[in-house]
């Protein structure tokens, strides 16, 4: 059963695929990239993959729409008509498709159990997280623990990523006060309307809680720190939309979002520079307590605390730094 | 019964994708990809049910809670569009309103 | 029915290819940058493909199941950190973009190439 | 055990299902954005709240059940935030409902 679902669902994806490519309004391709997102997160669900899910769910609802509505505010709108090199992209495109499709006849079949990625380290993570890690998510353990390096790595990538669109496009707080007056009165929100503005306030303490939740509840279901971080974002997105650039950023000042994107990778290494010096190595939490299971734990508490920082800080900077251009 | 409904909501995805496709107005592709999302939400609930792992409603609770974040954004979009620069959207709307 | 379990790695070509041809035909860079965004997407497909195991579940271990099988986590964690680094590097090229538009007045490439040979 | 709880259910499930699966045949054929956006506010409000009230029956007492009623809850207030935001933007840039379909249909 589950399987046809995948093969429906996997279906329409292709479809939305080439409605997004094939559609000249580049809105009608941000909105179909909106149901591509959503599709993608019910296959990652089909395909057993909690965590994926709930990160693409995070991201895909709401913060990238956002973004690419908000990069569409300042560039056109349509696409100008362009057939030239079709048919030889066309052509290499699917000679491209028939080779890995036939590259994929010697793939095992899918949720095949003796597939060689089943068989490496995947087995050593699931019976040795209860008895070194002790959380029964394991996929907070391999990504806290065992594959900690990597995930600063990844943190590090995503706080480059933000600090290079604020190079580009520059927070609001640095275009000085002349601009910031402009801000208030030619900056259009949704302040005017009602309905938005009560049932907006009635839900962000709910996002925020429920960002919260997923942070700090993702040793024992589905979440972690990159997830929590893109729901908090969302969450001040919501706010800015309701009450305004301005407001927002008189919450969370530019400076603040500069030190939490900043504040969050060092946490992360600080915790990695604690373990060092209690007598470890690096990103070793066994030695943050005397039981070092107990050490694992606070370790990955903190670091996915850093992640969640660190994202949340991120994508915020992002939509204001898009936000602010616009006006 | 879990099956049944959950492929009441697929063909439903389906008919609202088939809307986004078409249009033939930009709202009406909102409209879809917003119905698109509170599907997706109740597949995610009836499905976690018929695998028998009702931890995962985590999920659906996130696209209950942020879904509607992505209209909210277009309706600014659209706000800010006719304050400023009626000429873009304008033009994709006559393009859009009637169909192609 | 054999087949059949080959059927997401065919959707990870075809969608890898629907993605590739946005970036090379299309001229237009944001309609570029989904393109890539699709194309990634592909990738992310083709790696959760791989963490199934038949009759097996989210690999969050359930208190008091006895030979319960789990997904591969592995996959996962590398794909969980890849949709946020994903959709930052997507900001990234629209910040670019965005600072093309204004320094070209064009979104298109083969126009801001005419406009480099012209200066 | 109690099999009119799940007689009842199954009901509302089917119910649930009905509704959502009429909603979409209405989001599709409906003439104008404001009759589909009608017809689409009956699956996000009615559809949902009948196939997660059925699903509820069906978990009994527990946190699952909770999560349910908050999903619920949650939908019942943003989405028709979303389709009073999208109506208003679509008022706002000039899309007029289309009353013509009363007296004639339109041409295909």
């Amino acid at each position: 059963m589950t399987v046809l679902f995948g093969i429906f669902l996997l279906t329409l994806l292709v479809i939305t695929a080439i409605g997004i490519v094939r559609s000249e309004n580049l809105f009608a391709a941000v909105m179909l990239s909106g149901i591509f997102s959503l599709l993608m997160a019910a296959n990652f669900f089909i395909l057993d993959a909690a965590d994926v899910a709930l990160t693409e769910a995070a991201v895909g609802a709401g913060i990238s729409t956002v973004l690419l509505l908000g990069a569409l505010a300042l560039t056109p709108m349509q696409e100008r008509r362009n057939r030239a090199g079709r048919w030889v992209a066309l052509g290499v495109v699917t000679l491209t498709a028939l080779m890995v499709v036939y590259a994929t006849f010697e793939q095992p079949r899918l949720g095949d159990p003796e597939a060689p990625v089943h068989q490496h380290v995947a087995p050593w993570y699931l019976e040795q997280t209860p008895a070194l890690v002790g959380i029964p998510n394991v996929v907070t353990a391999v990504l806290g623990t065992f594959r900690g390096y990597d995930t600063l790595g990844e943190v590090i990538v995503v706080l480059t990523a933000g600090t290079g669109v604020l190079f580009l496009l520059g927070l609001p707080g640095a275009i000085g006060k002349r601009q910031r007056e402009d801000l208030a009165s030619g900056r259009s929100y949704l302040g005017h309307h009602l309905i938005p503005q009560v049932v907006g306030q009635l839900l962000i303490p709910f996002i925020l809680l429920f960002a919260l939740y997923v942070q700090f509840h993702g040793e024992y279901g589905p979440g972690g720190g990159f997830q929590a971080g893109a729901i908090f974002a969302a969450g001040f997105i919501l706010y800015s939309l309701i009450a305004g650039e301005r407001e927002a950023l008189s919450i969370i000042s530019p400076r603040a979002l500069m030190a939490l994107m900043a504040g969050g990778a060092l946490l992360y290494g600080g915790v990695g520079v604690v373990c060092l010096l209690l007598g470890g190595s690096f990103l070793d939490y066994s030695v943050l307590a005397s039981d070092p299971r107990t050490g694992q734990q606070w370790g990955i508490l903190a670091i996915e605390l850093g992640v969640g920082i660190s994202v949340a800080g991120v994508l915020l900077a992002i939509y204001h730094a898009f936000a602010a251009r616009g006006r | 019964m879990y099956v049944l409904v959950s492929i009441a909501i697929l063909v439903t995805m389906v008919l609202a994708l088939v809307r986004a496709l078409l249009g033939p107005s930009v709202y009406d592709r909102v409209l879809a990809v917003n119905m698109f999302g509170t599907k997706t939400a109740l597949l995610i609930a009836v499905v976690a049910f018929l695998f028998g792992r009702p931890d995962f409603l985590d999920l659906a609770l996130a696209y209950a809670l942020i879904n509607f974040i992505g209209v909210l954004a277009v309706l600014q979009f659209f706000q800010n569009a006719s304050t400023q620069s009626e000429a873009n959207v304008d033009e994709a709307l006559d393009r859009h309103r009637d169909g192609r | 029915m054999e087949l059949l379990g080959l059927f997401n790695y065919w959707i990870f070509a075809v969608l890898l290819m629907v993605g590739f041809y946005a970036v090379i035909a299309k001229p237009n860079m944001v309609k570029k940058l989904l393109g890539l965004s699709i194309f990634q997407a592909a990738v992310f497909l083709l790696y959760i493909t791989m963490d199934k195991v038949e009759g097996g579940t989210a690999p969050i271990i359930q208190p008091g199941a006895v030979d319960q099988l789990y997904s591969n986590p592995l996959p996962q964690v590398l794909i969980l950190t890849a949709i946020v680094v994903g959709i930052s590097t997507t900001a990234l090229g629209l910040a670019i973009v965005v600072r093309i538009f204004e320094a070209y007045g064009t979104i298109e490439e083969d126009e801001t190439q005419q406009l480099d040979i012209e200066e | 055990m109690a099999s009119w709880l799940d007689a009842l259910s199954y009901l509302l499930l089917l119910g649930g299902g009905a509704f959502v699966l009429i909603g979409g045949i209405g989001l599709l054929r409906m003439p104008d954005l404001y009759t589909r956006m009608h017809a689409a506010s009956l699956t996000d409000t009615m559809g949902t709240l009948l196939v997660l009230t059925g699903i509820m029956l069906q978990a009994g007492i527990s946190l699952a059940t909770i999560k349910l009623a908050a999903i619920g809850l949650f939908l019942l207030l943003t989405s028709p935030t979303a389709t009073y935001a999208l109506s208003n933007a679509a008022l706002m840039s000039g899309v007029r409902p289309n009353a013509q379909w009363l007296d004639r249909r339109p041409e295909p």
